[in-house]
């Protein structure tokens, strides 16, 4: 790792500074409530922070733990309902809960600023960018023009190209990216004492994610700034923060310097956390991921002692009755555990990968090898192209796309936001109606484009899980009857045969039978995303598009959630189109792998090699943007600019605007044709295999051979 | 036969305090609120109020048809009948000036005009009373003073159909175009000229400088305001921008009635509500029914319930207690309900029947609708009322109807009464009545040209109708008008005539 | 934005046309003969008889609605089968009238509603917020007569302050028309201050609760600023479009208020042609009305475009 | 794009809105802790809680009581008695409450029984409005293409036309009648609500259950009117109160203005209209009390259906 790459060096210079200046942050023994229907809900249970001046602290938590609401209670802007019932919050030595209004608006004004999830939404629609970027100036006193001058400069410092031309803009003729960037000049703009970042970059794609975490790691050593840095993405946590803490059910349960925490977690919480996501490299054949049974307690619910015990492997009579303190486990490293010298002997929720695992691996990769190359096509896409019409403008989403789905294979297709990759999806299911001349083949017979001129077995064969379960099931609708309809529709069945049906396909998908009178809202995200994969296999599809099936769920959901799609693949030797972001999940799943951009295939192929290289310039870049948690990495590869409209795409190769082995003219000129580069890997680029290799192989990013199963564990 | 003399420069309205009589002092203007003419104001067409108020104040007729239903000359300065009062002498008064200024009256105008009311083909709203007693060619001159009429049959009440009683005929110059837009002229031989003219918002009138009467009228000139409805008349009154409302019914003007600084005048009138009942089909058809359910009505309680004690109790013939002609000493019906129970089983119906009553929601008619029902279900008889508005009513139900209640304006005489809603032929028989020997009294009566020929005739008529009952005439109810004390010598007329000639500001 | 505009404005023609189209036969739905119209009640029916054949309102309705709709387009109306006058002199001047009116009520509740909505939203579900909301949705319930009445009784019948008619006297200065015209108003005000102050209320919470109004907030904007600069831009958008189909709506209240203050405006005209079933007059109004309704809207998109960046600048993606 | 749950959201709504507070801890629940309250009991729960709903409800509930038993609660005939004339326009009193009216009808009888005639007319007239209204709101929306650019084009243009305007014009083609009143009441609301309904279509018809359910083949009519309809449900709801106040406020105009329900019912536009003709002479009676009973039905209304629009919208 390079020191400019990695804060990890800075955070010991954090802390030589932090002895010097008090503390930036300093929250404890945190208490809050929420009051709903008059019943006071615990929502924060006793958490402590420390944020040395400089340092980054990463906050890091499942969906619902507190996260934002301690945030927000160090903004003292809390909802009406929620009372703060204990502890203190001292910023720079001030206490914030004891502050009045004017001071508290100061404070605001010059030392305490945040940034929060959905730029979008938190720029003023009305307001030129400019004017809400000047205003924080104006707050300080500064005069109109001076203001100007400096809010140019600001966000010049968030590396965007000409600020004139943005500070004219309104916030929506940005990009996600840009407004981000906005939303992050105004919040330095005061140069605060603290910068609370809750989510920042959710929400955002890979690549751009990237470039706005290193626009923070850089400008926090510029500013030195603190920064609370709240994330539910660990892998995004580690590249910015020095310590890291993890919140679980409002409660700190763990808290250290950011590589201790992944090489050494000592709760059983943050073990089982880290074992729900895929490690660089690993694949299903490896077997299953690991998971974290049950759900997180709710807010208010009664907790006699420690707040993991209910799912926790490791649980002894003491941990309910005795909630542990946090214990020192290493130099700066705390953790809340009886058996912290345990927790990572924690047993595997899922059974390992033995026998049958590898069996299945074995199974799944045979699907996945070229080997399988010859046999039939399950679907086969030639030259298909779509093209959306909106007020003049054409779109072309798809760009003569020409892929093969086989049997029983998963074709992972990954992308920026907007590369077509649902438009794709829904092309398939005859939801969306190609351009003419487009072909889609399905086991050799021509599929009609509209899904009403199909036939039942081609209907019962293309179903699909969409991205957010809710609002893929009908809320008004209860569990039996949404499965039970699908049945009745897909594959005509009726009365008894129908509920066995429904029994057993809910068993499969790991539902109990209460839930099946549930209505959707009743449900988690886990259990809603079941239901939907339920549908989806009730008239025993061949193919199953997933798009994006578990970015909207917490890690531990979503491990849960891969495993039963391979499981079921097993089983029902179903074929996937899986479309995700999060690139060690596709790779995981997926036995070949489609790059799209803009609408066309950059680059197919066998997972391995795809991830393994040589890849596109853009494969690589979407690489070496991927979030992963350990060992090694290559240098960033920065993508200039943002994707290119739909509209207008760049002439020649549509990549060459925004990639970083850029030949030449050739490439302005002339789109390289999708050419077979190496058996069973075709690419859309003009320069040769040969050289790409040579140009990666200097720095190869990691491949899941060297640490695939281990990196869990001590070494 | 009656013609009196001159017209007496101080006539004063009889049966209405006029403060202060005819002392009123010259100049100034006043502003009198009229309902909104239904229609074009033509004279050819008008068939309402504010249309004929409006034609009465710059037009003039031969005759002035006063409160008391006596006639007055006016552009007529006498009148006389041969015996059989089949043909008609007009003397026309000279030297009068049309308000143009300009135009001299002549025999030849009055001519032009009974001859385009009487004309067929003009279709003029007049013909109502003119059909069978006066075609165009019975009209002639003689000289340039003297008009003579020579009717199709007997007529002694002929020069009330030539009066203000018969509103359209305003007499205009012989070169008048029928066709054309009255209202763009205004001309005629009366005290008033228009000056402005909106048929929204109504005509402001100017003191005619050729006015033949001297030294009137007083006032400079006025203005004749139109509304849609009375409400806002009583209450500019009331408030004071008004200072005159030429008619109001006597419900909408509670108010006014209790209203010390307020002059109300109530002028006996012919007007009338008639409450017909289809004769020719069930449950109609039986007199004996029609008799039950005049008897039902408590007519005392209406006129001084509903009409606040301004009406006659009307005795269901067109004989008003105002018309000279009337003979009182028929018995005046009065309820009766067991009397109407016994007639009800004599008609069969013991235990009553279910009817539908179509009227328009207009005046007190809804209400009297709605008396009628209550007083009706004490003999069983179950009313459903079906209120619509006037046009509907009229061009629906009106004429076709079991039953329905119908507004009759003021008449001087019962002529058109006993004819159109009566007659065999009558072209407003909504009754659908046909009795011969009923024809041929109408006939005569017509016919008889002196008073008492006409009550002998009257009274053979009333006792008929009164035991046929095709139509209740509940009651007859004063023309209602009011004005501030400060006004005087305002002239109305049953009819709805407005006459400030005389009228001015109290001294 | 430009495209945004015409399209509206097409838009709006064909609506123009669908509108002739109900209005024409809408009316020509109506019962009574047109000779009975024109000759009154009593007027002798052989005569109606006659005068209808002559007007050939016999003729098929297709026929007869395109030498209306034609008429219209060459701005001739036709005559009024009651006043035997043209319609556009009577419709026009009714036509201004109601606009005045409407403008008088305008010019008091657009503000008063407005401010009343932003009130109560920024004491969201206090004692205030309830008051003004319960106090909108109440006279929201008020027919407009009802209210026309009372005020009558009181200020012009009892305390004289106001003339009982709308109609001011020929030539009167603006002064004199205010006062005449401001008890209607008042009546119309009442109306429409609890729709206006509701719908700015909505649109005020909605800004409140943005991500946008928070960051504000956050900046340490002191509330005053934050209302004034992010919130209410946004907020007062919605309030646009409603007060827009308000004037629409607003002319319709007119009807009952109208004929109440005998004002010769459009609704009292219509009131009147209704009641003589004078076809021309009343497919005059209602068409006015209604074309006044869509000028209404398609200002308001105008403006809204016009507030609204959205609309003004194409997005970048 | 990736989309998370932002319970943040949760939490300032929350702060703001009970209701929506609610909803975020219904969010909660979600995460399957014990209590599994559906969403409409939460409503219902959230509902009792309003008390300004409470209000409503009960006073509504009073004219319904009043419309169903008004003949037998009422203390003298509302069509009065022969010779009842005889009292007329008297002012309130011991045995009149509310005075008696000009035909000496006694006003509290007449105000009691009127509920009912404008309560069944405004309910039906609503009622045939919101059915068609939603039938061609769920189709425009759903369907959308040229079927929705026609119709809505055609719906515009109704709605250019002002509701009591298009009232009377109708009324008057066909003649007044509380049938004809229903039929044009309900037919004119129905663009209206069909507005609404489309509105709240169209972003259902975004969510992918509607995709689902185009994926097994459904018929358009089952994606419309079960899969769609039970989630606009509460709008239409909403819209129905609201328009039920509406209903009453229309009712009463056209009847003032004499096209709409005709004597001698004892309807409360009626009576205002035959009535406030006597306020010049301060008889203030007949027609101050059906005003106020119209005013106390149609606040109620719009406070039920503000109570359930806070509950049910978005
Ligand atoms: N209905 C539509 N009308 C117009 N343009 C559309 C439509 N649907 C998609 N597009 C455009 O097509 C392109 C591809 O969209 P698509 O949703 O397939 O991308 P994606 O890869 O699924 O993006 P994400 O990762 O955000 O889901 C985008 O530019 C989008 O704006
Ligand atoms: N105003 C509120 N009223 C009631 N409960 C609330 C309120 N705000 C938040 N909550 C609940 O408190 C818990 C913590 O919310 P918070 O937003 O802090 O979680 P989080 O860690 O930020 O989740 P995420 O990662 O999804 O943003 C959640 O269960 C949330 O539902
Ligand atoms: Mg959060
Ligand atoms: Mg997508």
């Amino acid at each position: 790792m390079s020191a400019a790459e990695r804060p990890t060096t800075g955070a010991s210079g954090a802390g030589a500074t932090a002895t010097a200046g008090p503390p930036a942050l300093v929250i404890d023994d945190l208490r809050l409530n929420f009051e709903v229907r008059g019943i006071q809900r615990e929502a924060i249970r006793g958490v402590s922070i420390r944020i040395d001046e400089g340092e980054s602290y990463g906050l890091v938590g499942e969906s619902g733990c507190g996260k934002s609401t301690v945030a927000f209670a160090v903004m003292r802007y809390l909802a009406r309902n929620a009372r703060i019932v204990g502890g203190s919050i001292r910023l720079a030595g001030r206490d914030l809960l004891a502050m009045r209004e004017s001071e508290l608006r100061t404070l605001r004004q010059t030392a305490l600023s945040m940034v929060y999830q959905n730029p979008g939404s938190s720029l003023n629609p009305s307001i030129r960018v400019g004017d809400q970027v000047s205003e924080a100036f104006q707050i300080l006193g500064v005069d109109r023009a001076e203001s100007e001058r400096r809010a140019r400069e600001m966000l010049a410092k968030v590396q965007i190209s000409d600020p004139d031309r943005v500070m004219q803009r309104y916030p929506h003729q940005l990009s996600g990216g840009m407004q981000q960037r906005v939303v992050i000049a105004m919040a330095l703009a005061k140069d605060p004492t603290l910068l609370i970042m809750d989510e920042p970059t959710t929400g955002l794609d890979a690549t751009v994610e990237a470039e706005v975490l290193d626009l923070v790691s850089s400008l926090r050593r510029e500013f030195r700034t603190s920064v609370l840095f709240i994330s539910h993405n660990l892998g995004v946590v580690a590249r910015v923060c020095d310590r890291v803490g993890v919140l679980y059910a409002g409660r700190m349960v763990e808290e250290s310097p950011t590589d201790e925490l992944f090489r050494n977690p000592r709760h059983p919480y943050t073990v089982g956390l880290l074992r729900c996501i895929p490690k660089w490299g690993s694949r299903k054949a490896d077997g299953p991921l690991d998971t974290i049974p049950g759900f997180p307690p709710a807010v208010g619910a009664a907790i006699a002692a420690c707040v993991f015990a209910d799912r926790c492997g490791l649980v002894q009579d003491i941990c309910r009755t005795t909630e542990p303190d946090l214990f020192d486990v290493g130099e700066d490293h705390r953790a809340r555990c009886h058996f912290h010298d345990r927790a990572q002997d924690l047993p595997r929720a899922e059974p390992p990968a033995a026998g049958t695992g590898t069996g299945a691996g074995t199974a799944g990769s045979n699907e996945g090898a070229p080997a399988g190359a010859d046999e039939e096509p399950l679907i086969r896409l030639e030259s298909v192209n779509k093209t959306f019409r909106q007020e003049g403008h054409e779109i072309r989403a798809l760009a003569d796309i020409s892929i093969v789905i086989r049997p029983g294979e998963t074709l992972g297709l990954v992308g920026e936001s907007g590369s077509g990759k649902t438009t794709l999806a829904r092309t398939l299911l005859g939801i969306t109606t190609p351009d003419g001349g487009s072909v889609v083949e399905f086991e050799g017979h021509p599929l009609p484009m509209k899904i009403a001129q199909r036939t039942p077995e081609q209907i019962r064969a293309l179903q699909i899980v969409f991205q957010s379960p809710d609002s893929s099931l009908n809320r008004r609708h209860t569990v039996r009857r949404i499965v039970g309809r699908a049945l009745t529709k897909l594959v005509g069945m009726r009365g008894e045969q129908r509920q066995e049906r429904i029994y057993t396909l809910t068993r499969s998908v790991r539902l109990d039978r209460p839930a099946l009178d549930a209505r959707p809202a009743q449900l988690s995200g886990g259990l809603k995303q079941r239901v939907a994969i339920a549908r989806a296999f009730a008239g025993d599809p061949r193919l199953v598009l997933c798009d994006e099936p578990t970015s909207a769920l917490d890690v531990s959901v979503q491990a849960a959630i891969l495993n039963l799609l391979v499981s079921l693949q097993r089983e029902e030797k179903v074929a996937y189109l899986f479309i995700s972001h999060d690139l060690g999940v596709v790779r995981y799943i997926s036995d070949r792998i489609a790059v799209l951009y803009l609408g066309r295939v950059m680059e197919v192929g066998d997972a391995d090699v795809v991830f393994g290289g040589p890849h596109h310039p853009y494969t690589e870049a979407l690489l070496s943007a991927a979030p992963i948690l350990e060992g090694e990495r290559g240098p960033r590869i920065r993508l200039e600019g943002e994707v290119p409209s739909a509209a207008s795409p760049p002439s020649g190769c549509v990549f060459h605007t925004r990639c970083p082995r850029f030949l030449g003219e050739i490439c302005v000129n002339q789109e390289p044709p999708l050419a077979e580069a190496e058996p069973g890997h075709l690419m859309r680029c003009h320069i040769p295999i040969e050289e790409l290799r040579a140009m990666q192989s200097k720095e190869t990013p990691p491949t899941g051979s060297g640490d695939a199963n281990g990196s869990g564990e001590p070494s | 036969n009656n013609n009196s003399g001159a017209p007496s420069p101080t006539a004063t309205v009889g049966g209405s305090p006029t403060p202060g009589g005819g002392s009123v002092k010259a100049g100034g203007t006043i502003t009198v609120s009229e309902i909104s003419p239904a229609g074009a104001v033509n004279p050819l067409t008008v068939a309402d109020e504010g249309g004929l108020a409006t034609l009465g104040q710059a037009g003039q007729y031969l005759t002035w048809s006063n409160d008391k239903l006596q006639l007055e000359p006016v552009i007529a300065e006498s009148w006389s009948p041969n015996t059989d009062g089949s043909v008609w002498t007009f003397k026309i008064r000279q030297g009068v000036t049309y308000n143009d200024g300009s135009t001299q009256l002549t025999a030849d105008d009055v001519v032009a005009t009974l001859k385009a009311h009487s004309d067929p083909a003009n279709k003029g709203n007049a013909l109502s009373a003119f059909t069978g007693v006066l075609e165009p060619d019975g009209v002639a001159a003689q000289g340039s003073d003297t008009v003579v009429c020579t009717l199709k049959a007997p007529n002694g009440s002929f020069p009330y159909l030539v009066s203000s009683d018969n509103y359209n005929v305003i007499i205009l110059p012989a070169s008048y175009d029928y066709g054309g837009d009255y209202t763009k002229s205004f001309i005629g031989t009366g005290p008033w000229k228009m000056s402005n003219f909106n048929s929204q918002t109504g005509v402001t009138y100017v003191k005619s400088p050729s006015y033949w009467q001297q030294g009137l009228p007083y006032l400079d000139g006025f203005s004749l305001k139109y509304f849609a409805d009375q409400q806002p008349q009583v209450l500019g009154l009331q408030q004071g921008s008004i200072d005159v409302i030429a008619q109001f019914s006597a419900a909408t003007g509670q108010a006014l009635l209790n209203d010390s600084a307020i002059t109300v005048y109530a002028t006996k009138s012919s007007a009338h509500r008639q409450v017909h009942m289809r004769t020719d089909q069930a449950p109609f058809d039986k007199k004996e029914i029609r008799q039950a359910l005049a008897l039902s009505l408590n007519r005392p309680d209406l006129v001084s319930g509903l009409m606040n004690g301004k009406a006659d109790l009307g005795n269901d013939s067109p004989f008003a207690p105002a018309f000279p002609q009337t003979d009182t000493s028929v018995p005046q019906r009065a309820q009766n309900i067991s009397q109407a129970q016994q007639l009800m089983s004599q008609g069969g119906a013991a235990n009553g029947f279910n009817v539908t009553l179509y009227t328009w929601n207009g005046y007190e008619i809804p209400q009297l609708a709605q008396l009628i029902q209550q007083a009706a279900a004490q003999i069983k008889i179950t009313i459903k009322l079906q209120v619509q508005d006037a046009n509907t009513y009229y061009s629906k139900y009106w004429l076709n109807s079991p039953m329905g209640i119908t507004d009759y304006g003021h008449r001087g005489v019962p002529n058109v009464f006993l004819a159109a809603p009566l007659l065999s032929t009558g072209t407003w028989n909504a009754a659908h009545y046909k009795n011969p020997a009923y024809d041929t009294l109408v006939g005569q009566y017509v016919a008889a040209v002196d008073l008492d020929a006409q009550r002998a005739v009257a009274k053979q008529i009333e006792t008929m109708l009164l035991d046929d009952t095709p139509i209740v005439f509940p009651y007859f109810y004063n023309h209602m008008s009011a004005s501030k004390p400060t006004i005087a010598g305002a002239e109305f007329t049953g009819m709805g005539h407005i006459r400030l000639t005389k009228a001015g500001l109290t001294a | 934005m430009g495209r945004f505009l015409l399209r509206r404005l097409g838009l709006a023609i064909l609506t123009l046309i669908l509108l002739s189209l109900i209005v024409f036969f809408g009316t020509h739905v109506l019962p009574g003969d047109v000779g009975r119209v024109i000759l009154g009640p009593f007027a002798d029916a052989r005569a109606v008889a006659e005068l209808d054949k002559q007007l050939g309102a016999d003729k098929p309705l297709i026929v007869q609605y395109w030498t209306w709709v034609s008429g219209v387009f060459r701005g001739d109306l036709g005559t009024s089968l009651a006043f035997q006058q043209s319609v556009s002199s009577l419709l026009f001047p009714a036509l201004l009238n109601s606009l005045k009116l409407a403008l008088v009520a305008f010019v008091i509740v657009v503000p008063l509603g407005i401010l009343g909505g932003i009130v109560s939203a920024l004491n969201r579900d206090r004692f205030t917020d309830r008051a003004i909301t319960i106090t909108g949705l109440s006279s929201v319930a008020v027919p407009e007569f009802v209210t026309g009445i009372v005020l009558i009784v009181i200020f012009a019948v009892n305390l004289n302050w106001f003339p009982v008619t709308a109609q001011a006297p020929p030539g009167s200065s603006l002064l004199t028309q205010l006062h005449y015209l401001l008890l209607p108003a008042i009546a119309l005000v009442f109306v429409l201050f609890g729709y206006i102050a509701r719908i700015t209320r909505a649109g005020m919470i909605e800004a409140l609760d943005a991500d946008y109004t928070r960051t504000a907030t956050l900046k340490g904007l002191p509330q005053r600023t934050v209302v004034r600069r992010h919130v209410l831009r946004n907020a007062l958008l919605p309030t646009i479009a409603v007060v827009a189909t308000q004037t629409g709506y607003l002319i319709g209240g007119l009807v009952a208020i109208e004929v109440l203050f005998n004002y010769q405006g459009i609704g009292h005209l219509l009131f009147i042609s209704a009641q003589k079933k004078d076809l021309p007059v009343l497919e005059a109004c209602v068409l006015v009305v209604g074309v006044v309704y869509l000028i209404a809207t398609v200002i308001a998109d105008v403006i809204y475009s016009l507030l609204n960046p959205r609309i003004r600048y194409g997005t970048a993606e | 794009m990736i989309s998370r749950p932002r319970p943040e959201d949760v939490g300032t709504e929350a702060g703001v809105d009970p209701v929506l507070q609610a909803f975020g801890v219904e969010g909660q629940h979600d995460s399957g802790d014990g209590s599994r309250s559906t969403a409409r009991r939460e409503r219902f729960r959230l509902l009792l809680r309003s008390p300004t709903f409470i209000i409503g409800t009960l006073v509504v509930l009073f004219w319904i009581f009043c419309a169903i038993f008004g003949k037998q609660i009422a203390p003298y005939n509302y069509l009065g008695e022969p010779g009842s004339i005889l009292h007329k326009l008297e002012p309130p009193s011991s045995q009149h409450w509310f005075g008696t009216d000009d035909l000496g009808r006694d006003v509290l009888s007449r105000v009691i029984v009127g509920s009912r005639g404008i309560l069944v007319v405004a309910l039906l007239a609503t009622a045939l409005g919101t059915v068609a209204g939603t039938a061609i709101g769920l189709a425009t929306g759903y369907v959308g293409g040229w079927l929705d650019e026609v119709v809505s084009r055609i719906l515009d243009a109704f709605l250019a036309i002002p509701v009591v305007i298009l009232g009377v014009l109708a009324l008057v083609a066909l003649g007044p009648s509380s049938v004809t009143v229903i039929l044009v009441i309900g037919f004119v609301f129905t663009p209206i609500i069909a507005r609404t309904v489309r509105a709240a279509v169209l972003p259902e018809r975004e969510q992918e259950y509607v995709a689902a359910a185009e994926l097994r083949h459904e018929r358009r009519s089952y994606v419309m009117f079960v899969e769609i309809l039970p989630n606009v449900s509460g709008p239409i709801l909403v819209e129905f109160t609201v328009r039920v106040g509406y209903a009453i406020f229309a009712i009463v105009t056209l009847t003032f203005l004499g096209f709409g329900i005709q004597p001698p019912a004892p309807d409360w536009g009626l009576q205002i209209a035959s009535q406030y003709i006597y306020l010049s002479g301060h008889i203030w009676w007949p027609t101050l009390f059906p005003a106020l009973a119209i005013a106390s039905l149609v606040v109620a209304v719009n406070l039920v259906s503000d109570g359930l629009a806070r509950v049910f919208e978005r």
